[in-house]
């Protein structure tokens, strides 16, 4: 625990005594049962220490007992607002680690089903971080009325809508008649009309600039050597996107920007989402225009007693928080030896206390909303 | 008299005691509050109601919240180890005092009758134009005095915090 | 009081005298008592209604045809919950707390006048009465806060009182302006004030070039003063849970609420009165039917600001605790004192033209001043590059 | 360009690289360092001007029960030069008093969490890491649950459909049995 | 041009178009009255696991295989086989038990279902008072007929008989072929023994 309150002189005459209180697991705006231990002085914050593991269920342990389908419908929890990147991620490591091709319709419909899960995450996202700031509930419901849309083409398609458990090693589960293609081409064409609506509501808004600009600076140097990854360390000025470097999917062949920042503030992290949700809107025009036809799963794969050469292997995915990668250990075996997953919610939470401190209780809470971490992501 | 004096000068008069021996000081705070309600109900009885309002605006929204700011920033406000008994070892001579102090007062409070104290009915009209007249014609040299020490002060106050936060 | 004074004292001539005059008495409390409590139910159900619209969604819509019973069913609801009182409360302040929120609220309606002589007490310094009740409840605030023990009604506690003190001194000096326009305190003197020119509209004192600042001030003061949308810190729910009313449940808490809602609307009353000509419109006059109008004018108005109320509430986010007070002394309270002059500018230039224009531009100097020396929240240009 | 075993034994004096093999469709062969120059490497690694590996992206946790150490592996990634991953092995005996390897966290800021994770479930003790304590489970925790030897408490409350373990666990204490299993005692 | 209050008016303005919008567009309101409306659930939906059955609800599909209860991610099938009394394994299953508070509804145990027996249902309002055995379906609540599958699943139905259908109809053309192979192989025989 901290240091007893003493009355550490806050550099003038009256010595006032810290209160050190916790924004417990049970809070309005910590996005999920998250603790963090502040002492503040006055409503300055002079110390910050997360705490988690209220949501610890152990699942790298449960994976080490189940075949490796068997902990596929479990990558469905970790980042429970993008599942389908989160078992593309696990299926990529997979199919790395036992070297599955992939057939050219799934890889086309994988990069639609991502692309779709990242447009959700980064509305609500984006509608959260407005909640903290105290919009009551405007800008999250408009998010949510298009998060609707995208989760009904889920269900349609995967059968669920949040737990959608779709992909197999070596393509999905499903494929996507013309039907279902028309029903997302709805959603990507209606999209920016949203976005549209969204700017003109919060981007200008006096009130949102006062309280973002400025707050929650995070350096770029300290991003990077804090494993920062996603739309926050993207928002400090740090150039990396692993659909461009790893060039994973049918991502080489598509052109798309990769909005970069410069300050790194709270703004600057709101803003990058929303100019990402506008990239992938191009994306998703590029791949739903030319998806070819084919089969959507790749034959040699055995739906039982699948079994992956000894040896240990990391895949990774630009997922919407960040880098969701899957180190994974087998043996020969039916059952994975060793099931690691790269939460990219749990890393970036590594500096948070670097960026509260010296602000505002207020700001404390939004710059905690702004890293956008999602609780199955950072307990597992 | 009527009734209505009596009622608000025993809940005055109630407040003061209670303001005095109360333990816990958050509660002297409020039985003070409850005074100076007191005393702008006095002064509404006396239909003067400027002066009334002005006392709750000074008294009950100002200086009791100074108070309490106050009383934030000490410790052990709730009198719980406090000293135990009520009247203090040397409490006779402020009991001295004490009565000296209203032998004087009772000469002046009965030298005139009570009377005169209550205005008729109709020459009560609003006192607030005549204490506006009075202000800028008779006594401009005194307010003008008076402003210059509050923004003194003002200014003061300011100077103050600025020190705490660049040094901060 | 005393217009039903007279109007009993005819009617009932043979009744003893002393109950005449509790009945004068009475009365007006009874209607302020009635009426006002009754908006504040009605307005939750139109606060949520009117929210959900924006939403794109109902407001609640399943008690009574348009959900039309919800606040009775709240009422009944809050009644039948539990009461718990914090083991560590200071009992006695946690008990008396929500009382002292309602008090204020209710006696700021003293002095607003509905309809031609129809107002409660017609005292003769009624704006300086209402402004002055608004400060008592930052003291039932404060012992709300202080009262549960609770660090985060503490923080709550600290903010609402801040807020309240801070926002009286600008809201005061705007009220100031209409004082010196008008001549007299009295509330109801002003409102007969705005009366009169076209349509019984053109006098308000909203069409003035000082008047409009003046209103402008009284909103956001009126916002700060009941901790309304910009400016609900102390009981800011992404930070402070519940600000000082985290540790009320069931009935008290009801009365936080009805305490927060009358404080909104007696600075929206007080607001029409001042700015928006009280129960003037057309048609409004001293007759039965005339004055029946002027209730139907006020209580319109009085509506119209509480929607507009509602409108902030549903789109801006919060302003931080410095901003807030950043805002109140180094913009309102300035902007306030310009004012003041502005109208003594307005009183002295008799050619109504060559007053227009002084004024005017006296006030957009100084704004583009104000503003000028506030740049931190305007939009700081940024660029983004892709990669 | 991701430097060789042979460059880093040259540039880091008396340090023992092993290559480990992956699978052959992954290809990511890692390098197994000894415990005493794993900070100097992975220092040489990130400062060298031709590799400059800035980015630690994942430290991972690893109990060979049967080989009888524990190891530690590094994933590191370069975001100036964008290249690939270089996988860093470091091994620890399973005994809980000399299961502790050096901790990287002077060197990438990031390991400091992963570290504490790996430290909670594997029980590694990183000498030299800031803040050495529990992150995923509660404090007075004792065991270390990730363990291959770890045996769950059997505090199980109902279980409507046991198997396995948990179904011979629950008869023989006694316990509750769903009524279908109480039908046929499976043999 | 830009005055400094511009964000905020038009944040109001956006907000006031959608208040508006709202009494007069369909698509700025999409509350949908649960009990009163339903949205229609897509085909390809799934909420709980449920036996399919062909003639009568006592011969399902199922053989109690366990090859579901063994590949169920959550352990929450549990099936008895069901014994004539001398003992002989019928193919049936005695007991079946889906835990449904246990279930997370991943629709493993249909893909690896060698009999096409066990099926994804889409009615949702499963909810229950207890808590223990309440949740625990048992084989009289789980079994419902093919054509309520066909009703509910109208393509992937038709793929599933499509495909039963031409197995069948493939294992009689095997054992015609078997009886007829056992027949010429008898055929063939005897005269071999007669003429030994």
């Amino acid at each position: 625990m901290i240091a007893a309150p003493s009355t550490i002189p806050a550099g003038g005459a009256i010595t006032t005594q810290l209160l050190e209180i916790s924004i417990g697991p049970q809070h309005p705006s910590t996005h999920g049962v998250f603790r963090m231990d502040v002492v503040l002085d006055g409503e300055v914050v002079r110390a910050l220490k997360p705490v988690v593991g209220y949501l610890h269920r152990n699942h790298e342990q449960l994976a080490e007992k189940m075949s490796w389908l068997g902990s596929m419908p479990y990558t469905d929890r970790l980042d429970y607002f993008n599942s389908m990147s989160n078992n593309w991620a696990y299926a990529l490591a997979v199919e790395k680690l036992a070297g599955i091709k992939v057939p050219e319709r799934a890889e086309y419909i994988r990069v639609i089903m991502a692309e779709l899960s990242r447009l959700q995450n980064h509305a609500s996202a984006i509608g959260f971080l407005l909640q903290d700031c105290g919009a009551w509930g405007t800008p999250l419901l408009y998010a949510f009325k298009e998060r609707e849309k995208i989760l009904d083409f889920f269900e349609t398609v995967s059968g669920s809508r949040m737990m959608c458990n779709y992909f197999r090693f070596g393509g999905v589960r499903v494929d996507l008649n013309d039907e279902m293609l028309a029903m997302a081409r709805k959603i990507v064409a209606e999209f920016p009309k949203f976005l549209d609506e969204f700017e003109k509501l919060m981007t200008t808004n006096e009130v949102v600039l006062a309280r973002c600009q400025r707050v929650g600076i995070l350096p770029k140097e300290l991003a990077i050597a804090g494993s920062i990854s996603g739309p926050v360390a993207r928002a400090s000025g740090v150039e990396y996107d692993i659909r461009k470097v790893d060039k994973y999917g049918v991502y080489g062949q598509l052109e798309f920007g990769v909005p970069v920042g410069a300050v790194g503030d709270v703004y600057d992290r709101y803003y990058i989402r929303v100019l990402e949700m506008r990239e992938s809107v191009k994306i998703l025009q590029q791949v739903l225009r030319d998806i070819p036809a084919g089969p959507v799963q790749a034959v040699e794969v055995k739906l039982r007693g699948f079994k992956i050469p000894a040896g240990d292997g990391y895949g990774r995915v630009e997922g919407a928080k960040g880098e969701l990668g899957f180190y994974l250990v087998s043996e020969g075996g039916p059952k994975p030896y060793r099931y690691h997953i790269r939460p990219p919610s749990f890393i970036n939470l590594t500096v948070l206390e670097d960026m509260c401190v010296g602000h505002k209780v207020a700001d404390a809470i939004i710059i905690l909303g702004s890293i956008d971490i999602v609780l199955g992501e950072v307990d597992r | 008299m009527n009734i209505a004096f009596w009622i608000i000068s025993a809940v005055a008069v109630l407040g003061a005691v209670l303001a005095v021996t109360l333990r816990n000081l958050v509660h002297c705070v409020l039985a003070l509050i409850l005074f100076f309600i007191g005393i702008a109900a006095h002064y509404f009885l006396l239909r003067a109601d400027f002066l009334g309002t002005v006392q709750i605006l000074i008294y009950v929204g100002a200086v009791a919240v100074l108070i309490l700011f106050a009383i934030m920033l000490t410790h052990n406000v709730t009198g719980v180890d406090g000293p135990k008994e009520l009247l203090g070892v040397k409490w006779w001579s402020g009991a001295a005092i004490a009565a000296t102090l209203a032998i004087l007062l009772k000469k002046a409070i009965l030298s005139d009758p009570l009377a005169t104290l209550l205005p008729a009915g109709d020459k009560a009209q609003s006192s607030v134009a005549e204490i506006g007249k009075a202000l800028v014609a008779g006594w401009v040299v005194s307010l003008e005095a008076i402003a210059i020490l509050l923004t003194a002060a003002l200014i003061g106050a300011v100077v103050i915090a600025l020190e705490e936060i660049q040094k901060s | 009081m005393e217009t039903i004074y007279q109007l009993l004292h005819v009617t009932f001539a043979n009744v003893p005298a002393w109950t005449v005059q509790v009945a004068a008495f009475l009365i007006p409390i009874a209607f302020i008592f009635g009426v006002y409590p009754a908006i504040f139910a009605l307005t939750t159900l139109v606060e949520r209604k009117a929210l959900g619209r924006i939403q794109n969604r109902y407001g609640p819509n399943r008690v009574g045809i348009f959900g039309v019973l919800q606040p009775l069913a709240d009422g009944l609801k809050i009644l039948l919950k539990e009461d718990i009182v914090p083991r560590v409360a200071d009992k006695f302040t946690h008990f008396l707390a929500p009382v002292l929120i309602v008090v204020p609220g209710l006696l700021v309606y003293l002095v607003v006048p509905v309809a031609p002589g129809m107002v409660a007490v017609d005292l003769k310094i009624g704006v300086l009465f209402a402004l002055a009740v608004g400060t008592m409840s930052a003291i039932a605030l404060f012992m709300a806060g202080w009262a549960s023990r609770n660090k985060f009604s503490l923080l709550g506690a600290v903010r609402a009182v801040a807020q309240v003190v801070s926002y009286e001194v600008p809201t005061v000096m705007a009220g100031v302006a209409v004082i010196m326009a008008a001549g007299t305190l009295s509330t109801l003197t002003i409102v007969q004030r705005q009366g009169g020119g076209i349509l019984n509209i053109s006098n308000w004192y909203v069409f003035r070039p000082w008047g409009l600042v003046g209103f402008v001030l009284f909103v956001i003061g009126g916002l700060a003063e009941s901790a309304r949308c910009p400016f609900d810190l102390p009981e800011a729910e992404s930070e402070l849970i519940g600000g000082y009313h985290t540790e009320y449940s069931g009935f008290k808490f009801a009365l936080f609420q009805m305490g927060e809602y009358l404080a909104g609307m007696a600075m929206a009353g007080v607001t029409v009165t001042l700015f928006l000509g009280g129960y003037m419109g057309p048609g409004s006059g001293p007759g039965l039917v005339g004055s029946l109008i002027a209730m139907l004018w006020f209580f319109s108005k009085l509506a119209g600001m509480i929607m507009l109320n509602i409108w902030i509430r549903g789109t801006w986010p919060r302003l931080r605790v410095d901003q807030l007070m950043g805002f109140a002394w180094k913009v309102l309270l300035p902007l306030a004192l310009v004012n003041i002059v502005a109208v003594g500018f307005w009183h002295f230039l008799t050619p109504r033209p060559l007053a227009w224009v002084v004024t005017t531009g006296w006030l957009v100097i100084w704004f583009l001043v104000l503003t000028k020396c506030n740049a931190s929240a305007i939009l700081e240009k940024r660029e983004y590059r892709y990669v | 360009m991701i430097p060789t075993s042979e460059q880093l034994c040259a540039a880091v004096p008396g340090a023992v690289i092993e290559i480990v093999p992956s699978t052959p469709a992954a290809a990511q062969p890692a390098m197994l360092v000894d415990r005493e120059h794993l900070v100097a490497v992975a220092r040489y690694l990130k400062n060298e001007p031709s590799c400059q590996l800035d980015f630690c992206s994942c430290v991972t946790g690893v109990d060979y029960l049967a080989k009888g150490f524990i190891e530690i592996v590094y994933h590191l990634y370069s975001v100036a030069l964008k290249h690939g991953p270089v996988v860093l092995k470091v091994r620890a005996p399973r005994e809980l008093n000399q299961c502790h390897v050096p901790s990287l966290t002077t060197v990438w800021r990031g390991c400091e969490f992963q570290e504490r994770e790996a430290f909670d479930l594997y029980g590694v003790k990183f000498d030299g890491h800031p803040d050495l304590r529990r992150i995923l489970m509660w404090n007075e925790f004792t065991d270390h649950p990730m363990r291959k030897d770890y045996v769950p408490p059997a505090d199980y409350e109902w279980e409507p459909t046991p198997h396995d373990e948990v179904l011979k666990r629950t008869k023989a204490a006694g316990g509750i049995m769903p009524p279908s299993a109480a039908v046929e005692v499976k043999k | 041009m830009n005055y400094p209050g511009k964000g905020l008016v038009e944040g109001l303005a956006v907000t006031a178009r959608n208040f508006v919008g709202s009494y007069f567009y369909k698509d700025r309101l999409t509350t949908v009255q649960y009990p009163e409306e339903r949205i229609q659930t897509p085909e390809n939906s799934r909420t709980f696991p449920f036996l399919v059955f062909d003639e009568s609800p006592d011969k399902p599909r199922c053989t109690a295989c366990k090859i579901c209860e063994v590949e169920c991610p959550p352990k929450c099938i549990y099936i008895v086989m069901d014994r004539d009394d001398k003992g002989k394994p019928l193919q049936r299953p005695k007991a079946f038990d889906i835990d449904i508070s246990v279930c997370m509804q991943c629709q493993i145990c249909v893909e690896v279902c060698p009999f096409e027996s066990i099926k994804m249902d889409n009615d949702y309002e499963k909810s229950k008072y207890g808590r223990f055995n309440d949740l625990v379906q048992r084989l009289p609540d789980l079994l419902k007929s093919n054509d309520y599958y066909r009703q509910i699943k109208p393509v992937k139905a038709a793929e599933v008989d499509a495909k039963l259908k031409a197995e069948a109809e493939a294992k009689a053309a095997k054992k015609a072929a078997a009886v007829a192979a056992a027949a010429a192989k008898a055929a063939a025989t005897p005269p071999a023994g007669s003429a030994t």
